[in-house]
């Protein structure tokens, strides 16, 4: 068992004196990072645009936060109110978590983790930042211009007669972000399929990469579902076709059928590169193999495939067909299945482990208890009497955030925490990360659990005014936001703190298996020197030496050495 | 310039064409025959069946799928697999009992069968 | 098995190194990667027309009489030659490729414009005696819509509407990817000529070729669906 | 300011949606401890020095994986069998409910009762009483939400949604639109009332008596409509006229053109108005125009109502045209408008004395009996 040409740490040291060649400082005009096919340095693209994205949907989310405290609606009117939900949805869901791991992490980590000197279509990957760029232009140019009012789902005949707002603008930005995530879907899949390192099968994949397929195969199989839906929307406003406009015979709930074959399965996109993601930081932070490797993987794919087929239960109430209300409630009980699988494996894992409570490590098991609140409360949604009370009210919210705060961005923190040496060279100032770590979690639980209760107790949401009891949980919640706030400040100080002032990262500070930290920190441009040759599982940690004083992690405060630490060679 | 492509011989390719048109001209000629000796839904029927055989032959051959990769064959399938879920969506069309926004086809059939 | 792939990659000759994208280990990786790419486009294309498919299908079956009129404002012979000249298309675009692989440059470019020619032909027919005389006769939806036969026939004008509006939804869609799919022929063709080096490997003209079977294989759909709802 | 931290349960819906609901909570709450206090001690116990026992570490153990996967498959499934049958029995409201009548458009829910009172942003229901709503809106989607209730039902425009309940408390309860519909969604408000079957009885044939003196039916606002537009011209009572009697229409089966038949229902008597040509009965021609533009989905609703009548009610309950009607003919919008926009006022109904309704020999048990009381009204009343 051997992995091949690892460089010796030592080589890491000496270099520092005179910096070796890596993708950051291979060429340094604007000219250089804007028309790069460097997968690294698009990734890198994608991180900025993505993070300024966040932070324009958080904005909205605390004007909105701020304007809930009181019942009367004190801050903004009616409209404004309006506007700025369906802006903190557009962006948070379109701009932010779709493309958010995969484009950002997956599209650094995969060619890294999987031997490959770069994706497959490199030109492809670069058209889909500049579309994803575009269309956040023009998503934002209609929010200037005076916004939209439909909310994210674009429920027809709201958004396709009624409403004043932005709505074809914003509706192309939609379109052409689809089709930007439909460039990344395919590249990773083809990667996958046939850019493996020679040794490296299906089954001694990483299960971010498993993780990363099956997140692909659903963005390449429904977005364009919804891209045509939005187009027929926006066409339907200026042409009468009338496919969803009941005044025409056309139907309204063949939209929303529409809508969700994607919608639905977009929170999978969202999700599944988070568990991969999960799946890496916890077999590190244990220092073992994921427990039911292929369970783990199978359950991605599982998960892809039953979310296709689960659509109709945000449709329980609409007065769709009985029986196919009872197939699609049933079905969603079984994509529970594979979800618990992944909960049960990553926790049987930290068993007999050599436990390191990492920053990473923090957020992965913070994402493994929210995971599971998230999901299942996701079954009372699925149950269709409970449904019937539940739905559309802050129950619905306090969900979807669960899975989408308390899961996707919990694992896209943990794994912008664990690849941050590898993507920027830089190590981050670890007591500070885990004091954002514990901010972000109890800001979080303090935000969204009320609105459970806000749920149940029957508040609907998209609701400017609401009726006075429910003030108390609203404020609670609110109160919850600004301490979240706070948390998702801290990493961002932090974290540009270390660019510059941030210890060298030697190329494995982690003392990880995995092919990415067989290279430098950060990669060359063509990523390994030789294509390494894999003979061995993934999380095979036994390849490491398991000696406790090598992972001391307190030599993360030394100058950009893990003293020990055995890249490669290792018999 | 050759590369590991399978080149199909010319003669292939004319062959399917001839077939393509040969279809077309089915097509067409199901058109004209009366419904009271094909009824609309049969004659649709048999429109879409040979519309699926000249698809078939398009994407067998022209498209080379038939000598292709078996990566080839699942892509190329899964395509249409996924198209038939999507069609699930008929499914509430047709078993919607109570609330069809019109007196659809389904509908007809619906209160049939509830009636008798 | 894993040290047998190691020792094959080793062995690599790297005999088409001038058409091998850096990324790529040989040309057999980097040829399958391109009609998969092209495929897993595909299939988004496929999903793309499938959901106006199945828009259609329920109306189709919800109205069967606004279908069975609006098509009669359809002329069938129009859409059987355009049948028939995105068929002949489809057979000089396979012909272009095999061109291509077997080294033809000329002849390959030849075929690529004929193919285009056709395609062109294609919009011709479309546009000036299909969509121009429903312009005239007001059949568009929104623009001057006015459904002649609603006093006489079964139909109101709304689901008319609905019938046209699926009509140029759906054709119109398609036309873009015909001028789409003329755009790709004609740049090809001029690279070919010009002995561009990214065409003296032949698989961008296949992968234009997959791209093309596949508006034609819309159109297979399209024709009985809209062209051939049934005679009275 | 009382902050519940429980909604009120106030139907039977409620009754039978709440232990299933607390049931998942259950094992919500025994799931999440479950995982969190085995994250919390693994990570403890096998942290990084601890002093542990860490030999043989299994990576597989496929009588585990299957038991923590079928386990919660199991669970689940039982989950899923106790939430569908409440909801199956949302789909089959019983034969004897109160029949409501609920129009949302932006931004208001009209309510008309089958005597015609109608209210905006209210519902007055009897307690006990099995109470279905047959929904339609006038523009966009809403959604008809009562959370003490635990019911929501989707308003969509261009067909009928209808959902039903038995309110078990009296009282007065949040009505909220939950289906985003655009500016003033979180204005869509109103309360629900639940009374007790003598106080409803009071409200009913009191209710928006400070618009009309007396209201009237829905049947008899349908036959107004029915007389103005002149529908008997060609539906007329022997199936003579150019089109299709309506005598005995509702609920029986009509044989179309084109050979297949419906049943005709609330869906398929408001489609045949707004899109007459969609089902033509056999043996007629397409000659009916379309009455979109001349009915306001109340009023549709009035007429269904009337059509409905004409199965053979008592006898007593057919009559003409009220002659008083005749000054308004040529107003047809009118007949729903002018009530529509004006206020009901709740506090009117709770004024309202229950003892003069008992007076007047109205048996406030009986829903029937309620219904009959405002016919006997309409035969002399007038409208203002």
């Amino acid at each position: 068992m051997s992995i091949q040409q690892a460089p010796a740490p030592d080589t890491y040291v000496k270099q520092e004196s005179e910096p070796v060649k890596n993708y950051l400082n291979a060429e340094h005009t604007v000219a250089s990072w804007l028309l790069t096919k460097d997968h690294k340095r698009i990734a890198v693209l994608y991180l900025i645009s993505i993070t300024f994205f966040f932070i324009i949907g958080g904005v909205a989310a605390s004007l909105i936060r701020a304007e809930l405290t009181s019942p009367h609606g004190r801050l903004f009117t009616n409209d404004s109110y309006n506007k700025l939900f369906s802006a903190h949805g557009i962006i948070m869901v379109f701009f932010f978590l779709v493309p958010s791991i995969p484009a950002t992490i997956g599209n650094f980590i995969i060619p890294l983790m999987i031997g490959a000197k770069d994706l497959a279509f490199p030109r492809l990957n670069l058209l889909s930042w500049y579309l994803y760029t575009i269309a956040g232009g023009i998503a934002l140019t209609a929010m200037i211009m005076g916004g939209v009012d439909t909310g994210w789902t674009f429920y027809t005949p709201y958004s396709s007669v009624y409403s004043n707002g932005q709505v074809v603008m914003t509706l192309i930005a939609v379109f052409i972000a689809g089709f930007s995530s439909i460039a990344t879907g395919i590249n990773f899949i083809v990667t996958i399929h046939k850019m493996r390192a020679p040794g490296l099968t299906w089954f001694r994949l990483p299960l971010f990469i498993w993780a990363h397929y099956a997140t692909s195969v659903i963005i390449v199989l429904g977005t364009p579902v919804v891209a045509i839906t939005l187009a027929l929307v926006a066409v339907e406003r200026v042409f009468p076709i009338g496919i969803f406009n009941p005044a025409q015979g056309g139907d309204p709930i063949l939209f929303q059928h529409m809508f969700w074959f994607y919608s639905h399965p977009a929170v999978y996109i969202m999700i599944l590169p988070s568990m991969g993601i999960i799946s890496e930081v916890i077999a590190n932070g244990s220092r073992k193999r994921i427990f039911g490797y292929e369970l783990v993987a199978f359950s991605s794919l599982a998960i892809a495939g039953f979310g296709f087929l689960v659509w109709g239960h945000h449709m329980f109430v609409t007065g769709e067909s009985v029986y196919l209300a009872m197939v699609f409630s049933l079905i969603s009980f079984l994509v529970a299945v594979p979800s618990a699988i992944k909960v049960f494996n990553w926790t049987a894992t930290i068993y007999k482990g050599n436990v390191t409570l990492h920053a990473p490590m923090m957020y992965a098991l913070g994402f493994i208890g929210l995971f599971t609140i998230g999901g299942l409360t996701g079954l009372f949604l699925a149950s269709l009497a409970v449904d019937v009370h539940l739905n559309m009210t802050y129950f619905v919210v306090a969900h979807f955030h669960y899975v989408m705060v308390g899961g996707a961005i919990f694992g896209f923190m943990a794994g912008l925490h664990f690849w941050w040496p590898k993507i920027t060279g830089r190590l981050y100032n670890e007591l500070w990360a885990k004091i954002a770590a514990g901010i972000i979690f109890l800001g979080f639980n303090l935000t969204f659990f009320p609105q459970f209760v806000l749920g149940y107790l029957g508040m609907p949401r998209r609701y400017h005014y609401y009726p006075p009891e429910f003030q108390a949980w609203n404020i609670l919640s609110t109160a919850g936001a600004s301490v979240l706030g706070v948390g998702y400040l801290i990493p961002a100080v932090y974290l540009s703190l270390s660019l510059i002032y941030g210890k060298k990262a030697s190329a494995n500070p982690w003392n990880a298996v995995g092919l990415e930290w067989q290279t430098a920190s950060p990669p060359p441009t063509e990523n390994f020197e030789d294509i390494p040759i894999v003979t061995w599982e993934a999380y095979d940690y036994t390849m490491l030496p398991d000696v406790e004083s090598d992972l001391d992690y307190s030599s993360l405060e030394n100058e950009g050495s893990v003293s020990g630490v055995p890249a490669g060679g290792v018999k | 310039m050759s590369g590991h492509a399978h080149v199909t011989p010319v003669k292939v390719y004319f062959t399917v064409y001839v077939l393509l048109l040969m279809l077309l001209v089915a097509t067409v000629g199901v058109y004209f025959i009366p419904h009271n000796i094909l009824n609309p839904p049969a004659a649709l029927a048999v429109a879409m069946a040979i519309a699926i055989v000249k698809a078939a032959l398009v994407v067998g051959f022209f498209m080379q799928v038939v000598y292709g990769s078996k990566l080839t064959w699942l892509w190329a399938a899964i395509g249409f697999v996924w198209l038939s879920l999507l069609a699930g969506i008929m499914i509430d069309y047709s078993t919607r009992h109570m609330n069809m926004p019109d007196g659809s086809a389904f509908d007809r059939m619906q209160s049939q069968s509830s009636v008798e | 098995m894993s040290v047998e792939a190691a020792h094959s990659l080793h062995n690599e000759p790297h005999e088409h190194e001038e058409h091998l994208a850096h990324q790529f280990m040989n040309r057999e990786q980097q040829d399958e990667s391109y009609i998969v790419g092209m495929w897993s486009f595909l299939v988004t294309e496929i999903l793309f027309f499938g959901a106006l498919f199945l828009c259609y299908s329920i109306f189709r079956i919800q109205y069967p009489m606004a279908f069975q009129e609006g098509h009669e404002e359809l002329s069938w012979v129009y859409g059987c030659a355009n049948t028939v000249i995105l068929l002949t298309s489809s057979l000089t675009m396979v012909l272009s490729v095999h061109a291509a692989q077997t080294g033809k440059r000329i002849l390959s470019a030849m075929w690529l414009a004929a193919t285009s020619v056709l395609a062109a032909g294609f919009l011709v027919v479309k546009l000036a005696f299909e969509w121009y005389p429903k312009f005239q006769h007001h059949l568009i939806p929104g623009v001057n819509f006015h459904w002649p036969h609603e006093q006489f026939t079964e139909v109101a004008a709304g689901k008319a509407e609905l019938f046209f509006g699926l009509y140029f939804a759906m054709t119109g869609l398609h036309g873009i990817h015909v001028v789409i799919g003329i755009g790709i022929m004609a740049v090809l063709g001029t690279m070919l000529l010009l002995n561009h080096k990214s065409t003296q490997y032949y698989m961008p003209i296949e992968l234009a070729g997959l791209y093309w079977h596949f508006v034609d294989i819309v159109w297979i759909f399209l024709f009985p669906l809209f062209y051939l709802i049934g005679k009275r | 300011m009382n902050y519940p931290f429980l909604p009120d349960r106030a139907s039977d819906f409620a009754d039978k949606m709440d232990p299933v609901f607390y049931i998942l909570l259950g094992l919500t709450v025994l799931f999440t401890v479950l995982v969190l206090s085995f994250i919390f001690v693994l990570a403890l116990r096998y942290r990084r020095g601890q002093n542990v026992n860490r030999k043989n570490p299994r990576h597989h153990n496929a009588l585990l994986e299957m038991t923590w996967s079928v386990i919660p498959l199991i669970l689940g499934l039982g989950v899923f069998v106790m939430a569908a049958i409440p909801y199956a029995s949302v789909y089959h409201p019983p034969k004897n409910a109160i029949e409501i009548f609920v129009v949302g458009k932006r931004w208001m829910w009209h309510i008309q009762h089958a005597n015609g009172a109608r209210e905006n942003n209210t519902l007055h229901i009897p307690v006990g009483k099995p109470i279905q709503l047959t929904m339609i809106s006038q523009d966009v989607n809403h959604g008809f939400y009562v959370p003490a209730f635990r019911v929501k039902r989707d308003a969509l425009p261009g067909r009928y949604n209808t959902m039903w309940f038995t309110p078990t408390k009296i009282g007065k309860f949040h009505l909220f639109c939950t289906e985003y519909c655009g500016t003033n969604h979180s204005e869509m408000i109103g309360s629900v009332y639940v009374q007790s079957p003598m106080d409803y009885a009071a409200w009913l044939a009191n209710a928006g008596q400070e618009v009309e003196a007396r209201h009237q039916s829905l049947e008899t606002l349908g036959e107004v409509l029915y007389t103005q537009l002149a529908c008997g011209t060609c539906h007329d009572k022997d199936g003579l006229g150019r089109g299709p009697t309506l005598t005995s229409l509702y609920g029986s089966k009509v044989m179309k053109k084109d050979g297949t038949s419906t049943i005709a229902d609330d869906t398929y008597i408001r489609n045949s108005i707004f899109n007459p040509s969609d089902d033509i009965a056999a043996g007629y021609q397409q000659v009916m125009p379309s009455y979109k533009d001349q009915l306001t989905e109340e009023q549709i609703l009035q007429v269904i109502a009337y059509i409905k009548s004409l199965n053979g009610s008592p006898p007593g309950a057919r009559h003409l045209p009220n002659p008083g009607m005749s000054g308004t003919t040529g107003q047809k919008k009118s007949t729903g408008h002018g009530s529509i926009s004006a206020p009901t006022q709740p506090a009117a109904a709770k004024t309202a004395e229950p003892s003069q309704q008992k007076k007047s020999g109205v048996d406030t048990m009986a829903p029937t009996d309620t219904l009959t009381a405002p016919k006997e009204a309409t035969t002399a009343g007038k409208r203002i």
